[in-house]
């Protein structure tokens, strides 16, 4: 017979608040199996772990029922009390009778009863537990990122110079993200490529670092350390072993009316090209849709002019399987379409940029050429307004996204004391909601754009952005502390967007089977306290893939995740989840019901021979489950219409006993 | 009749149907609000005074009478607080006290001309008649 | 076509292609032919083929394939649908087995002669296109289509789904009106159903000859055989247990069932269980698509499948009658 | 003397799947969000390993009603657990109905790890519901029955 210990915790006043845990204590007492049932204040305290320990060795207790806060909280700690205590650490179950029980009922007496059930269905699991050793499953001692931005670098280069070795995939013809395209960082107002491409230049010429670029992820299988991930290469018609990048191609092409995607299509580029100056690795790409060879069959100059000979225009896109222990999802971000927020006349008017695009026009490698002109008639903007919060902050439901998109605030600032700094003859103003500055140095950068620049600081929002017949652009708005609405013309405005996650993250969740919020941000696995992994173990996050962040926040979260990475590597084996499927073979009919539900083709089947009742030998088809693949999901216990297949910790009878203790 | 503060501001805000609560004070209705320099209370003040429960005010003020009802502080308000309900709810609140219409329906003649669209009369008997 | 079976059998016995044979035998009365296994040509005497040889052989299969030699296998249209579902689960290995399809038009239902009061049976013959039935009492005559068995009325395919050779001819898929009657019930009022559910179910007495002759319930060892399965029973102790036999035995060949309606033919108690399993067959076919289990030895079953946009439960608050 | 009427407390199981709907009650908890406190929660690795069993089980152990939550279509953390869940309840529910059983008795609900105030009103409509219905009498265990 079964000798269990209960003990009821009173989480300080969480639990004894609303539930009298010397009355569940008590009642628990008279359960059957019971020989011990006692109560502490902290029952995960030190005091109390001993408390544990002691009562399995006085009462050499065979399992163990701890009364307390959610079984995701403290499971582990209580199991390894147990292990301390030489009871094997899958001989203990917990009661949730916090966030389940004493949090949401006020009457106490309400909460006692539920307390005492919900511990006699522990008490029943636990009679029905069966002592489970913990698999070992290797750890591939590989890593991948997948997103080449300033946080897909930086994690590699972590993981990288900790000797292990990472594949980066990014889907751009080159890796350096959206801060390639940012001109100046703030709140120090170096420029961003002089950061950004040694990084980029480090992780190309680091032997441990394998840059998959213009390529994304086709499938992902398998669990953590031991992945296996099918990686599409598109093809690029370029070699890039042969191209040296030297651009000539792009010179000779003679389709330069493609929309340039670097600059956001604010100016063109030809149909082979090279994204930007810096761009690792250097090669070429063909754009396909726009190629006249490709297209027509026609031209194939830059076959002819390349010396290198790599120009390949039969180039197919291939595949790569490759094994990986940890996989860091770096997708980043985009700013949001504007299409919905037509009061601001972004798709009117030409002079209604986003701040991106403000960006790339203030860049010396943008369209043009560093100098701040307006789109429409290349002229000098004397007047500008930047509209902030244009789609953050909103209800979320309809129009926009609820969330503030945290890194407006100080990118405008930057644009706006840039602007005043180097064209001090134009006129800048900033309608703004709140200015939230909430970094190091950055309120102090923010005081500097309006006293030493004078910028024009409005506490107030932009209504309406009406288009002139002159070309100029009739900005109404409000300004709340003056109590007045001022029409401003202005010859340029500049929208502060929100941004959202890249459109390829979705997918990729399903894959890596990591979920989502609603606006398709990665939840984390714990909003403080672990923000760079995923709740999918092996799957970590950095960057704004998790939600939206700056710079300094992005590079430090990136070197946390790889730190996370690296406390994963560094293990030669994982212990493996023992509550793991297993077939009875006496009764298994072989029918592969369960291996078609398997998500992860953990069952196989072999031909077994079998004494038979009536003592002949008869060769029958089984089904074996294997304890490292299987991840404990239980779809084919059900499947199985003879109960052959069942699950170690949640078996049949156990749950059913819990369904007993519940309704009786 | 008299109401006191809290049931006067729990009228206008349960026919306006929306949480003044919800505004984040941008103040963009003010800007987009045609009408803002003939109000002495601004859209974005509405909000903030139903919320305050300052109703006698509102409904004492000229502002109510200016509103167009063209509902671009609806279509632009990014929390979705609708501040012309609130103008509107003021409005009902006080017309639809005793002997209080706006508009009577024999002053309508005299007012009469022919640039004046026939909406703008139905929209004016809505908004200041019972 | 009993002559045509029993010569084309003893030919396959004598070449040797088959050890032994799968058929009917004559049982006590002219209605209840049981089936055999013949292993030689003078048992193939006692052999019978004729209306009322409506048991589903596919069944015997799961046992006898395991045992050596090739046996030879008479086989009804829906019958071989059942077979093919076996093989799709490896109950039956096919290759042990040789099927000669046979065409069939229906199979007579005892029953039903006995509901037009006609008792004390001697002897029935088919003539023609109805049955003289040699009673105690005299002679009567009855159309064949009057006490055709209820399957048979609504049957779903006369097409042989796998068969090594054919005896008669080949029919086809039918696009028959099975689901009247779970439309009806599902029509009727919430307490209506109940009634009808308690009122049938409460006759059941668990002697599990639906079990025993269900193609698809082929277990090792049968949930409710099991002791330490938990839902270990062998007898209704009360309405509760009856209804949950039927409705797990009925998930249990979800998606699986092909609907040969074999557990109402043998249920002495006449309860329609083959409705519970209509009902999710009906299901199935209306929110997953049409499914016809049996129709090939490879497909996932529905139950065993899913798409990304299925409906949701709720759907069942949304549908029909309150 | 007046039988005082015993105020019907219906006794309702949910089966939680530990890595959203579990979390997601957690979540209802740490927010102080309330439900009726007749409803107990069984975790279950996923939703994939309700057993029609258990359900039936749960009625006759004396149940008024079940309910099922798992993680969204897509969230599941074993990829495809929800999705024939989804199915076997759907099917389940529909016999269950074919049968006269009242359709409110159970229900399956989707709740994320981050969606504690569905949760908590999830649990507060169903218990509404089922106590609308009264005592589950269609698929009663006398023998079970408190007496």
């Amino acid at each position: 017979m079964q000798r269990i210990g209960v003990f009821v915790c009173w989480c300080g006043s969480n639990i004894a608040g609303t539930v009298d845990v010397h009355k569940v204590a008590e009642a628990l007492k008279s359960e059957p199996g019971v020989v011990i049932a006692t109560q502490y204040q902290y029952m995960c305290s030190e005091a109390g772990q001993t408390l544990i320990k002691d009562a399995i060795r006085d009462h050499k207790l065979t399992g163990i029922v701890v009364c307390s806060c959610s079984p995701r909280m403290h499971e582990a700690t209580f199991r390894k009390t147990a292990a301390a205590a030489g009871l094997n650490p899958y001989m203990v179950e917990i009661a949730n009778i916090r966030e389940q029980c004493s949090w949401i009922h006020k009457d106490m007496e309400v909460g006692t009863e539920k307390a005492i059930i919900l511990g006699r269905a522990a008490i029943a699991k636990v009679h029905l537990n069966a002592p489970l050793v913990a698999g070992e499953s290797p750890v591939v001692k590989r890593a991948l990122v997948i997103g080449g931005g300033i946080a897909g670098i930086q994690t590699a280069l972590d993981i990288a110079d900790a000797g292990f070795p990472v594949d980066i995939v990014e889907t751009k013809p080159t890796i350096g993200g959206k801060m390639a395209q940012i001109d100046k960082t703030f709140p120090t107002l170096d420029c961003a490529a002089c950061i950004l491409t040694p990084k980029m230049v480090d992780a190309a010429q680091h032997d441990k670092i394998n840059i998959y670029a213009y390529s994304e992820v086709a499938e992902v299988k398998g669990f953590v350390g031991n992945f296996s991930v099918k990686i599409k290469q598109k093809a690029r018609m370029v070699d890039p072993v042969k191209c040296t990048g030297c651009g000539l191609c792009v010179e000779k092409c003679p389709m330069k009316k493609v929309p340039n995607e670097f600059n956001l299509g604010m100016d063109k580029r030809s149909a082979i090209y090279i994204p930007f100056a810096q761009a690792v690795p250097k090669v070429a790409t063909i754009d396909p849709t726009a190629c006249l060879k490709m297209k027509t069959g026609k031209c194939g100059l830059c076959a002819t002019v390349c010396e290198a000979g790599a120009i390949d225009y039969t180039q197919q896109d291939s595949f790569i399987e490759e094994k990986y222990g940890a996989i860091v999802v770096a997708t980043g971000y985009n700013p949001i379409n504007l299409d919905q927020f037509d009061e601001f006349a972004y798709n009117q008017s030409p002079d209604v940029v986003t701040s991106l695009e403000f960006e790339r026009l203030t860049n010396a490698a943008g369209p043009t050429a560093g100098t701040l002109l307006r789109p429409s008639d290349g002229k000098h903007p004397h007047t500008l307004v930047f509209v902030q919060c244009v789609g953050s902050r909103c209800d979320g439901a309809e129009k926009g996204k609820s969330y503030c998109s945290k890194i407006c605030c100080m990118y405008t600032a930057k644009h706006a004391m840039l602007c005043r700094e180097k064209y001090p003859d134009t006129e800048v103003y900033v309608f703004y909601i709140d200015v939230r500055t909430p970094g190091k140095n950055f309120d102090e950068f923010y005081r500097r754009a309006v006293e030493e620049y004078g910028v024009k600081y409005i506490k107030g929002m932009v209504g309406k952005v009406a288009p002139q017949a002159d070309g100029s652009l009739l900005v109404q708005a409000s300004d709340l502390i003056e109590g007045e609405q001022l029409k401003i013309k202005a010859d340029m405005v500049v929208l502060a967007a929100a941004i959202e996650p890249d459109q390829s993250a979705r997918p990729l969740a399903t894959m890596l089977t990591a979920s989502m919020d609603t606006n398709d941000f990665f939840t984390e696995a714990h909003p403080k306290l672990r923000p760079v992994e995923s709740p999918t173990a092996g799957v970590f996050l950095s960057g704004c893939c998790q939600g939206p962040k700056d710079i300094p926040e992005t590079v430090s979260q990136a070197s946390g995740a790889a730190a996370k990475v690296i406390g994963l590597l560094v293990k030669d084996s994982l212990t493996c989840n023992p509550c793991v499927a297993h077939s009875d073979e006496l009764m298994c009919n072989g029918c592969s019901a369960c291996e078609k539900v398997c998500p992860y083709g953990a069952i196989t089947y072999q031909d077994k021979e079998f004494r038979m009742p009536d003592r002949t030998t008869a060769i029958r088809r089984v089904a074996s489950v294997n304890p490292a693949v299987c991840q404990g999901c239980g779809a084919c216990t059900v499947a199985c219409p003879s109960g052959a297949m069942d699950l170690n910790g949640f078996s049949n009878s156990q749950i059913m006993a819990e369904v007993d203790a519940i309704c009786k | 009749m008299s109401h006191n503060k809290e049931t006067l501001r729990e009228i206008v805000i349960e026919t306006a149907g929306v949480n003044p609560r919800k505004c984040m004070k941008c103040g963009k209705c003010s800007a987009t609000c045609p009408a803002y320099d003939e109000m002495e209370y601004h859209p974005h003040q509405f909000v903030s005074m139903v919320e305050a429960g300052k109703i006698e005010e509102l409904m004492n003020s000229k502002s109510i009478w200016m509103c167009l009802s063209c509902f671009a502080c609806v279509e632009r308000c990014p929390r979705g607080v609708e501040p012309a309900s609130f103008i509107e709810a003021a409005r009902l609140a006080l017309i639809r006290q005793q002997g209080k219409n706006h508009l009577k329906a024999e002053d309508v003649p005299a007012k009469l001309n022919d640039k004046l669209p026939g909406q703008a009369i139905v929209s004016a008997f809505r908004k200041y008649s019972k | 076509m009993q002559e045509a079976m029993m010569r084309r059998a003893k030919e396959l016995l004598a070449d040797g292609t088959v050890n032994r044979v799968l058929g009917w035998q004559k049982g006590e009365f002219a209605y209840d032919h049981t089936p055999a296994v013949f292993d030689s040509a003078d048992q193939l005497e006692q052999f019978v083929y004729d209306d009322f040889t409506a048991a589903n052989l596919s069944k015997y299969l799961v046992k006898e394939t395991k045992q050596e030699g090739k046996i030879l296998a008479f086989l009804k249209p829906c019958d071989t649908y059942s077979l093919n579902q076996l093989t799709k689960e490896h109950r039956v290995n096919r290759d042990k087995v040789y099927v000669v399809g046979i065409g069939c038009e229906g199979k007579a239902d005892v029953e039903k002669i006995k509901a037009l009061g006609i008792d004390g049976i001697l002897g029935i013959k088919a003539e023609g296109d109805n049955f003289v039935v040699e009673t105690l009492y005299g002679n009567q005559t009855v159309a064949k289509t009057d006490v055709l068995a209820e399957r048979c009325v609504v049957c779903k395919s006369r097409k042989l789904m796998t068969y090594d050779e054919i005896l008669g001819e080949d029919g086809e898929v039918i696009n028959s009106n099975r689901f009247d009657m779970v439309e009806k019930l599902e029509n009727m009022t919430a307490d209506e159903r109940f009634a009808f559910w308690q009122n049938e179910l409460s006759r059941c007495i668990r002697c599990n000859a639906c079990r025993n002759v269900c193609p698809a319930c082929t277990c090792e060892k049968c949930v409710f055989d099991n002791v330490n399965s938990g839902i270990a029973n062998t007898a209704a102790a009360d309405s509760f247990e009856e209804k949950m036999f039927h409705v797990i035995r009925a998930f249990h060949v979800a998606g699986r069932c092909t609907d040969c309606g074999e557990c109402s033919r043998v249920c002495p108690q006449g309860i329609p269980l083959h409705l519970l399993n209509r009902k999710f067959i009906k299901d199935i076919n209306e929110l997953y698509g049409e499914y016809q289990a049996g129709e090939d030895t490879d497909s996932k079953g529905p139950l065993t499948n899913f798409t990304y946009d299925d409906c949701e439960p709720s759907i069942v608050h949304e549908r029909g009658v309150e | 003397m007046q039988v005082e009427k015993k105020e019907f407390k219906p006794t309702i199981v949910a089966f939680c799947c530990n890595w959203c709907s579990y979390a997601g009650a957690d979540l209802s908890g740490t927010n102080r969000l309330n439900y009726p406190a007749n409803v107990k929660i069984i975790r279950v690795p996923c939703s994939c390993r309700v057993n029609p069993m258990f359900v039936l089980r749960a009625f006759q152990r004396g149940a008024d009603g079940v309910i099922i939550c798992g993680c969204h279509p897509g969230d599941c953390h074993y990829t495809t657990g929800n999705y024939y869940a989804r199915r076997r309840m759907t099917l389940l529910f529909s016999m269950l109905d074919f049968l006269g059983i009242e359709r409110d008795r159970t229900r399956l609900e989707w709740v994320s790890a981050a969606e504690g105030a569905k949760f908590a009103k999830t649990m507060n409509e169903f218990v509404e519901a089922v106590t609308k219905l009264g005592e589950n009498k269609r698929l009663e265990d006398l023998r079970c029955k408190k007496q």
